[in-house]
């Protein structure tokens, strides 16, 4: 198998449905002879014309709104923001129409978009190039939200998202485009939305996260072997609607766990994961649930210094493992 | 009196049709606040004054290929555009076999993928980039359609009807925006609405085609749509189009309209009232006989007496359905 | 002391500040002449003129932005969202700039804004007139969240709002509007933004809520006093940032908890609730933490049934609760 | 060549102030990118091509009491407004004396409530709404003042632009929206990102002042915001203005232009840089002598030495500073 990264997983993800359905397009700001301001989009201008790599004017509402009329129409597009700081002029386009139109139309009318977004911090981007928004549209029935951590999960999810009759946001972290890099078939595979997956099976902690943190997790797994303690790893991967039987049963796996998440810390997706867990297994449980976040300010700063103090670490989850592993 | 329908290509028989259409969307609409104000259904939201672009404009459209996004006030848009009275009724009575949602929605929150209606929801103004997004579809596919959407003059000060007519107009794509400019948004009059004369002096910011006509004349909607539908068809893009008329009812049922206007004003107002006026055209023309519009009326309240009789027994969605279509269902 | 509606105290509280302070002013849809769509801003118009009571256009980002600009020169806006379900225009206006202007000026500039919206169900008003929008804001540090459940509360609560130097979201319930009476006391007087408050004092069983919920609770606990069963109420008041302390100790109060939202039940402010008491007195309780909210379903339908089918009642909390007594 | 700055009351040495307010800020930016080169900081978003008519804008305003909300390539502005060079480094530097946003923000977000400059955020047209608010606030109280505010071409097809202009034309407000059109809005030019011609075409659709100048050129920038704030001042409402220029940069250091544009399109419009024909304006006019121009750039080269100086060792905000200033923190 081909070893790529996690934003060539994206590319090829995009390709090949695009290949296999021509009623998928994408767009969105700079996808097209640009290739995207992260090049997620590389080649697909090239390859497919401009009717189906479309530069938008700079209006994200117009984008995922006309996204949904185009789906509405029948055809699958896949909508980018260009960071994920920057959908929240659609957010009424997409929590008041995307998420409600098939509810509303009771069952007569679908939105099968994909809106995908860089997210996440690490890259001096600043409080508005480094956010994590996913909480905001947690808690919205009728949407998917997908936050993949590795090339493998990018490229099986992303083609199932696209394939959803659902609309879907699609969580792309923006430092693990380069960064994360793994094995990926090059042949057509899909990975269920809704299932979080067992990165690492241990029997002392428990460690439930998503997106580039699960790595962070792996890192402070492998070194807390050595000391021997054994880290079970679940990635939500689906972090809304959660996957609830998987949390449960990764939390009575170790009876202790450390959620971890790079968003604020109150009112994450962790607090849901924490509440699952203290609805199912409080008994099961040896320890408090513990949570791992970014502080409760606004964003990550732009200063290095600053925004190293934001962010999560390999370092941070190990102590954190620890903490609780002694407890 | 000069007859103006013949030029437009439409016979007597036509514009016949089209006025008793105006009619059977009054007389519903009246039917609908008679129901409310007896306590029969707790909303209504109407479309009084607003019959005559709206049924004008349904019939310069293709009634088997357009794709349409009408607002809440439209329903004479889509009672000419085929939904029945007993549809219309069932949604205003919220029952369980209302095409438009079984009941969900508000009344006026039309829907029916049958009839390529879009379905409405009550923050206003984010049907526009959706019927933007239909007409970028058909161009891709290839398909050729015109996709109309209609919207308040308040709502034209919305982010997304800007977002909506610019896309529209870079794509250069076959859309119909029609804002039916009732002079009121809710309270607040044109004055504090609006800075500019006509809402269609926006168009030239989009490159398009921008045309306000009298709306209590459905000829007059009937050959701006119909422009406006050539151009989209010869590749010309969007359009926005502009209905000048007034709400002749209250905002809502909920609305006490004296508390911000006055009297004498609606009364003024009512003189224009396209349903009168188109009727006063069609007798000076002697199209519309005494028989023929006994007849009319007759018929139209035998059908609403049905309608109502038909939804007010229909039964309601089940409870347990509350929880169903959030996501597909496969079996 | 008088005795006044819900919504006749947020009409006191804005009089009495535009009384007090020549830079608080009123502006929103409908709030001028019309005295708002409830009459929230009844006589405001004719008292204070069209200057401070401004019928804005149709166009809430502007009504927010063009609010946050006027808080930065120096003024206390007090802007009315109609309906909170179309806040959503304006998340973009609320949360990358109301909440971030402090933070991101290193506390040279200010927003002293108080959003005004009235949510919830209850009133016949279908999928968008009866959200419960908070979970979307509750994630943003920089907002505060009020959402009073008594007159008194709104009262005092209003007027603390609008004095703070920070943008605070005040969600007035729309259904406790004429529903709710209370008494109030004339003169002036504020209560803390952030502080949670006990309804009752019980032993058995402890609810924490807020808003409307919080009178069902009152009801239900009315009711199963008489089968000797003893609730005790945590009103949260503030649902972000959350009162931890007041949580905590309401949970180990009893040691049986059970949290009460209108909205839908995943990611909802009660998540975090479960979280916070999941990672601070988990060893206090005697039964898993409950939860009882809205289905996860887009939002309630028009049609009564299907309404009352969705909605919270004092019959569903007593249930609730006597079932988590008898655990 | 006639001399056009005197019609406009500018004495010789006013227009060599411009003149060198411009081309400070031009030596200031390449500076950044090779700052940036050498890995001494991490990211640079430039206004190169652009200086002329933010200078130019920058003249025509009420240093002492008008409010700005300028966008991330003002550099021009704000170094005319009175940012100094040394806190303009400061701020590329992320440092903690940076009085933009202590290293918060990324470069060229800039905030200074000593100079009534509002804090810009990264989601563009944000600002436009609250320099709207500014001027709302301003008339209820009482204050003559003008609120000015610029932003991007692209940007100008976002809701909030509309939205803005629609409150400001409705209440008649002080406000003076400058649209810095470059052509491009990252990768994508002016085709596919607007339907109209001119973005000041969009004036009339809020009953506002429009006109569009040659953004090289720091008189005609100056006219047209002189003639925007006498309106304002007479009560007369806001006016949408345009700078037309070129970006002459990449978007930004993250950025590779070429990728969507060729040379000689970067190259052809160099020549209408206005750093360079405002120089050969001067030139023409003897007021830029070659021992000026020679001093000028001297001083410049030291200023922008010790700016750097200063910057580069200029300690970091304490890391614990990241949980400050979230909220009102009282002692
Ligand atoms: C985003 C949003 N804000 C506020 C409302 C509440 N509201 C419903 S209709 C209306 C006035 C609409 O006026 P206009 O666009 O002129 O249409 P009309 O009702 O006059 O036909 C308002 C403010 C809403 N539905 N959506
Ligand atoms: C709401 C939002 N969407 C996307 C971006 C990313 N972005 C930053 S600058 C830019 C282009 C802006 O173009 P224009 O308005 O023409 O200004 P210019 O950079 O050319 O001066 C984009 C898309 C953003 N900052 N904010
Ligand atoms: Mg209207
Ligand atoms: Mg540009």
């Amino acid at each position: 198998m081909a070893v790529i990264s996690y934003i060539e997983a994206v590319t090829q993800a995009l390709k090949e449905e695009m290949e296999r359905d021509e009623d998928v397009f994408v767009m969105g700001e700079d996808v097209g002879k640009r290739g995207g301001v992260f090049q997620a989009t590389k080649g697909l201008y090239e390859e497919f014309g401009e009717k189906r790599v479309i530069d938008t004017p700079l209006a994200e509402s117009a984008i995922v709104g006309v996204g949904i009329g185009a789906a509405m129409y029948g055809l699958r597009p896949v909508a980018e923001m260009q960071f994920s700081d920057f959908m929240l002029p659609a957010a009424n386009q997409i929590i008041s129409e995307a998420a409600k139109t098939r509810y509303r139309s009771n069952n007569d009318w679908t939105v099968p978009l994909t809106i995908r977004a860089p997210y996440g911090g690490g890259v001096h981007g600043g409080l508005y190039h480094s956010q994590s928004m996913e909480a905001i549209f947690a808690n919205v029935p009728g949407l998917k939200i997908v936050m993949p951590s590795t090339p493998y999960d990018v490229k099986g999810l992303l083609k199932a998202s696209i394939r959803s009759n659902d609309p879907v946001i699609f969580f792309e972290h923006k430092r693990a485009y380069r960064l994360i890099k793994g094995e990926v078939p090059e042949g057509d595979y899909t990975l269920p939305i809704g299932k979080a997956d067992i990165k690492r099976e241990g029997n002392d902690v428990t460690v439930i996260s998503y997106g580039l943190a699960v790595h962070f997790a792996l890192q402070a797994a492998e070194k807390l072997a050595e000391s021997g303690i054994s880290t079970h790893i679940l990635d939500l991967r689906t972090v809304y609607p959660l996957d609830r039987e998987a949390v449960v049963n990764a939390a009575k796996k170790t009876g202790k766990v450390l959620l971890v998440t790079e968003d604020n810390k109150e009112g994450s997706v962790m607090s849901e994961v924490a509440a699952t867990i203290a609805e199912n297994c409080l008994f099961d449980l040896d320890a408090p649930i513990r949570r791992l976040a970014a502080p409760d300010a606004p964003s990550m700063p732009y200063a290095a210094p600053l925004e190293k103090q934001f962010l999560l670490s390999s370092e941070k989850l190990e102590q954190a493992i620890r903490d609780l592993a002694e407890y | 009196m000069q007859n103006r329908h013949h030029a437009l290509g439409f016979s007597d028989q036509d514009v016949l049709n089209m006025y008793e259409i105006m009619l059977e969307t009054r007389r519903f609409d009246e039917r609908l606040w008679l129901l409310n104000r007896s306590g029969k259904i707790p909303f209504v939201v109407s479309g009084q004054g607003q019959e005559a672009a709206q049924v004008g404009a349904a019939f310069a459209l293709n009634k088997e290929k357009d794709y349409v996004a009408p607002y809440y006030r439209d329903y004479g848009f889509v009672l000419a555009w085929g939904m029945t009275l007993r549809e219309m009724m069932l949604n205003n009575f919220a029952k369980a076999e209302d095409p438009n949602s079984a009941g969900r929605q508000m009344p006026g929150h039309f829907s029916y993928r049958k009839l390529r209606m879009l379905t409405h929801s009550s923050p206003v103004t984010t049907q526009n980039p959706h019927a933007v997004g239909v007409a970028l579809a058909a161009k891709l596919k290839g398909d050729d359609i015109v996709s109309f959407v209609t919207f308040g003059e308040g709502s034209s000060n919305q982010g997304d009807f800007h977002e909506a007519c610019n896309f529209a107009g870079v794509h250069k794509l076959p859309v119909i925006f029609l804002c039916e400019n009732n002079h009121y948004a809710i309270s607040v009059g044109l004055k504090h609405q609006l800075s500019c004369e006509h809402v269609s002096d926006r168009a030239k910011g989009y490159g398009m085609f921008g045309k306000t006509f009298d709306g209590n004349d459905p000829l007059a909607a009937y050959a701006a749509v119909k422009e406006a539908a050539d151009r989209a068809h010869r590749g010309e893009g969007p359009s926005l189009l502009e209905a000048n008329f007034y709400r002749l009812t209250p905002h809502t049922s909920d609305d006490n309209d004296m508390t911000y206007r006055t009297k004498a004003e609606v009364d003024e107002a009512k003189k224009h009232d396209g349903v009168l006026t188109f009727a006063a055209y069609l007798r000076e023309l002697n199209i519309l006989t005494a028989d023929k519009e006994k007849e009319m009326e007759e018929r139209i309240k035998k059908e609403i007496d049905d309608a109502t009789d038909y939804a007010e027994k229909a039964p309601f969605a089940d409870q347990d359905s509350v929880l169903r279509y959030v996501y597909e269902e496969r079996d």
